[in-house]
């Protein structure tokens, strides 16, 4: 939908030029940001799962649905308290790939619109950046397991 | 237990490259990066792939979004055994409730309590 | 006849700038120009319940503030010309509403400030009003809200990302007779609306350089001078990447800047240590660098004759959304020490 | 490796035919090589296997379970087995026998708290 397919020679040549001068990202620092940070929250992440193993009564397959709730907890005091933002800008990925980041976004969305009152501010807005990870997930959980369903009915798994 | 804390450093910590090269090097804004890791999740899990991961990985598996994925396939899956199609539906969000409800909970107290910091 | 060349206007009754004022936020009261502004709220919300809020107060102050240091009455303003980035331009609206004074919404992005200084200079110029105020504002967090993610969440912004600027400028302008040791404006050169094609929302700068040295350029053209004619030229807020690609632009085009006498608001702004990547950006940028900063710098003697060219995005979070490129625009006012 | 190994235990502790049994499941899972820790529990009608796999076969870890539901069934047809490596159910295993060394905790209370972990197992799915 875009203004149109391809750039002018004008357009071309302007965009090389401004190419030199582009700062580029730091590819390889942000990936070790993103390893170093995102790795360290699943070790919390695996650390919470050993706690609800030991003192409650949760197996090692039926702990990562506390796991998630108690990492998600974290997250609302790190962004509540304005903290998240800032691990965001220095770990990238490394802070948002995790239930954490998911939690972030659906948090800060709901923070942020709460001056637009509780129904539609809050309400309306909350999962406006989560919104999409729970059609796409949702929608291609169903997909697969349609498609695998279907494939075992007919015998073909 | 320490090889446990291991691989879920690792393989976590890979999870977030592959998100991060996303978005330095495909230049995906964060929408859909999350939604590719998502759907791969999902996918994993119809390839029965995702299980093993967890098992290997522990939270390095179960703590990036991709397992967000894999659990609603599963749970879609393990309906599915017992009911047949309907359970492709009803089956969905069986195992995954929990994030989501942490979600949409935690978030709104944080609405409550909390002022963005700007 | 007032207009020079093709898109150029001269004022020969040259417009006095009377006063200006400028307001900031708490980022900005840690910048390099704190001494430079007149107000400087320590806490983001300013008091208010909301970023928006906070936002119509910055121009209010800057407004209400100039006003009194030009020693005039806010019911003797005939006009009131202001803009900002917020969905159709409420903080300015609002700010007009509360002071009462007759009202130009504009919106220009961030080259609102020019777009409001050029218009009124053209009024007074032409005897439409004796007393003109103008602003531009801004607001970190309400803008990001409106363009970006929530404040809270932690997205990542690459190097070429910029940090909008909470602050609001505003400007006093007349027709007073008695231009002795007055800044006033000569000229103004209204820019096209220039697109060459960049789309990335996070790299504003290098889309509006080409805007930039497209009015450059006819500037000195319509007006028959050339670059040594000023003390300094001073982009808006281009940021560290549009600067160097508009000075190189030109230079391909045959303008050669002096590269000490080529500012940029969005640079001047804000230490280096400061988190901002390429530098400061949005309409409370150019105008409270220039009402706040540069005039100071005239009036002290530092600058007599300068070259302001404030540059916008005139781009929505919705064309973003929508695939669409950025078409930028940039409006430059020149601005020079009378005697 | 950290290991407890524990020898096999059985809630009727004098019950000389099921220790013999019990050490006898022990031995035959030990002897796989992806495991290095098992430890058994013969309850009344059920007995509970568990065992920790490697680190680096926890991939496979289904494909073994299921590996030596298949060899229990086939080897001890008339036994009832309950098999998991599931660390909470090993903890559980462990912390029952512990119990059961105890003079004073009675075949019931073992039995019972047997029965409540195989149930925890069953859960799981």
């Amino acid at each position: 939908m875009g203004r149109k397919t391809s750039p002018s020679p004008v357009e071309k040549g302007y965009q090389e030029l401004q190419k030199k001068h582009e700062l580029k990202r730091p590819v390889f620092k942000n990936c070790i940001r993103a390893f170093l940070v995102g790795g360290f929250i699943c070790t919390i992440g695996q650390a919470i799962t050993y706690f609800y193993i030991y003192y409650f009564d949760f197996t090692e397959q039926t702990a990562g649905n506390p796991t998630v709730a108690t990492m998600i907890f974290l997250s609302m005091l790190l962004t509540g308290f304005g903290v998240y933002d800032h691990i965001g800008q220095f770990a990238g990925a490394g802070s948002a790939v995790p239930v954490t980041g998911f939690g972030n976004s659906v948090i800060s969305a709901a923070i942020e619109h709460r001056t637009e009152g509780m129904v539609l501010g809050v309400g309306g807005n909350m999962f406006k950046l989560a919104g999409t990870v729970l059609l796409f997930g949702v929608f291609s959980a169903f997909i697969v397991a349609l498609v695998r369903t279907l494939l075992t009915m007919w015998g073909v798994l | 237990m320490f090889p446990m804390f291991f691989w879920a450093f690792v393989v976590g910590g890979l999870i977030c490259v592959i998100g991060q090269l996303m978005f330095d090097v495909a230049k995906l804004t964060p929408g859909h990066t999350m939604s590719i890791l998502v759907v791969s999740g999902a996918v994993l899990d119809g390839f029965g792939l995702y299980e093993p991961l967890v098992d290997f990985a522990g939270a390095g598996a179960t703590v990036p979004i991709t397992s967000f994925g894999n659990s609603l396939a599963h749970g879609a899956l393990m309906e599915a055994e017992k009911h047949g199609l309907v359970g492709v539906l009803t089956g969905m969000f069986e195992v995954t409730s929990s994030g989501i409800s942490a979600a949409i909970v935690f978030g709104f107290i944080a609405a409550l309590v909390f002022k963005p910091k700007g | 006849m007032m207009l020079k060349g093709k898109q150029s206007w001269v004022f020969q009754n040259r417009p006095v700038i009377e006063a200006s004022a400028v307001s900031g936020g708490p980022f900005e009261g840690n910048g390099r120009l704190a001494e430079d502004f007149d107000i400087i709220h320590e806490d983001l919300w300013m008091g208010k319940d909301s970023y928006e809020k906070a936002h119509t107060l910055l121009l209010e102050e800057a407004i209400t503030t100039a006003i009194k240091k030009s020693g005039c009455e806010t019911e003797e303003m005939e006009f009131m010309l202001a803009g900002d980035l917020i969905n159709q331009i409420t903080p300015s609206s609002f700010a007009a509403r509360s002071l009462s004074i007759p009202y130009f919404g504009l919106f220009g992005a961030c080259s609102t400030s020019m777009e409001g200084l050029a218009l009124g200079s053209f009024i007074i110029n032409y005897n439409g009003a004796k007393k003109i105020v103008t602003g531009a504002s801004s607001h970190n967090a309400a803008v990001e809200k409106q363009f970006r993610y929530p404040t809270e969440y932690g997205g990542q912004k690459p190097p070429t990302a910029q940090w909008t600027v909470t602050g609001a400028g505003a400007a006093v302008l007349s027709n007073n007779k008695n231009k002795e040791g007055k800044l006033v404006t000569t000229s103004a050169t209204i820019g096209k609306v220039v697109d060459l094609g960049l789309s990335d929302p996070f790299n504003m700068g290098g889309a509006m350089a080409p805007a930039a040295a497209d009015t450059i350029i006819a500037h000195f053209k319509d007006m028959e001078i050339d670059p040594s004619y000023y003390d300094l030229i001073v982009t808006g807020d281009l940021g560290r990447i549009g600067q160097e690609t508009t000075y190189e632009l030109l230079r391909k085009y045959g303008v050669m800047l002096q590269r000490e006498r080529f500012e940029d608001c969005g640079l001047l702004i804000y230490k280096e240590d400061q988190p901002v990547m390429s530098g400061g950006s949005g309409a409370g940028c150019s105008a409270t660098v220039l009402y706040g900063h540069l005039l100071k710098q005239m009036h002290k003697g530092i600058y007599s004759k300068i070259l302001v060219v404030a540059t916008g995005a005139l781009l929505s979070p919705l064309s973003f959304q929508q695939k669409e490129t950025i078409p930028c625009i940039a409006h430059a006012v020149s601005i020079e020490m009378s005697d | 490796m950290q290991q407890v190994n524990p020898e096999p235990a059985q809630v009727e502790g004098n019950n000389k035919k099921d220790k013999k049994l019990a050490l006898k499941v022990k031995r035959d899972i030990q002897s796989l090589p992806q495991i290095y820790d098992v430890a058994v529990v013969r309850g009344k009608k059920d007995t509970l296997v568990v065992y920790k796999v490697k680190h680096m076969h926890r991939m496979r870890m289904k494909q073994i379970e299921k590996d030596i539901n298949k060899m229990l069934e086939k080897n001890y047809p008339k036994e009832n087995f309950t098999v998991s490596s599931d660390f909470k159910i090993f903890i559980e295993a462990i912390e029952l026998k512990d119990k059961m060394e105890n003079q004073s905790y009675s075949e019931k209370e073992a039995e019972e708290k047997l029965q409540k972990v195989i149930e925890l197992k069953k859960a799981m799915t």
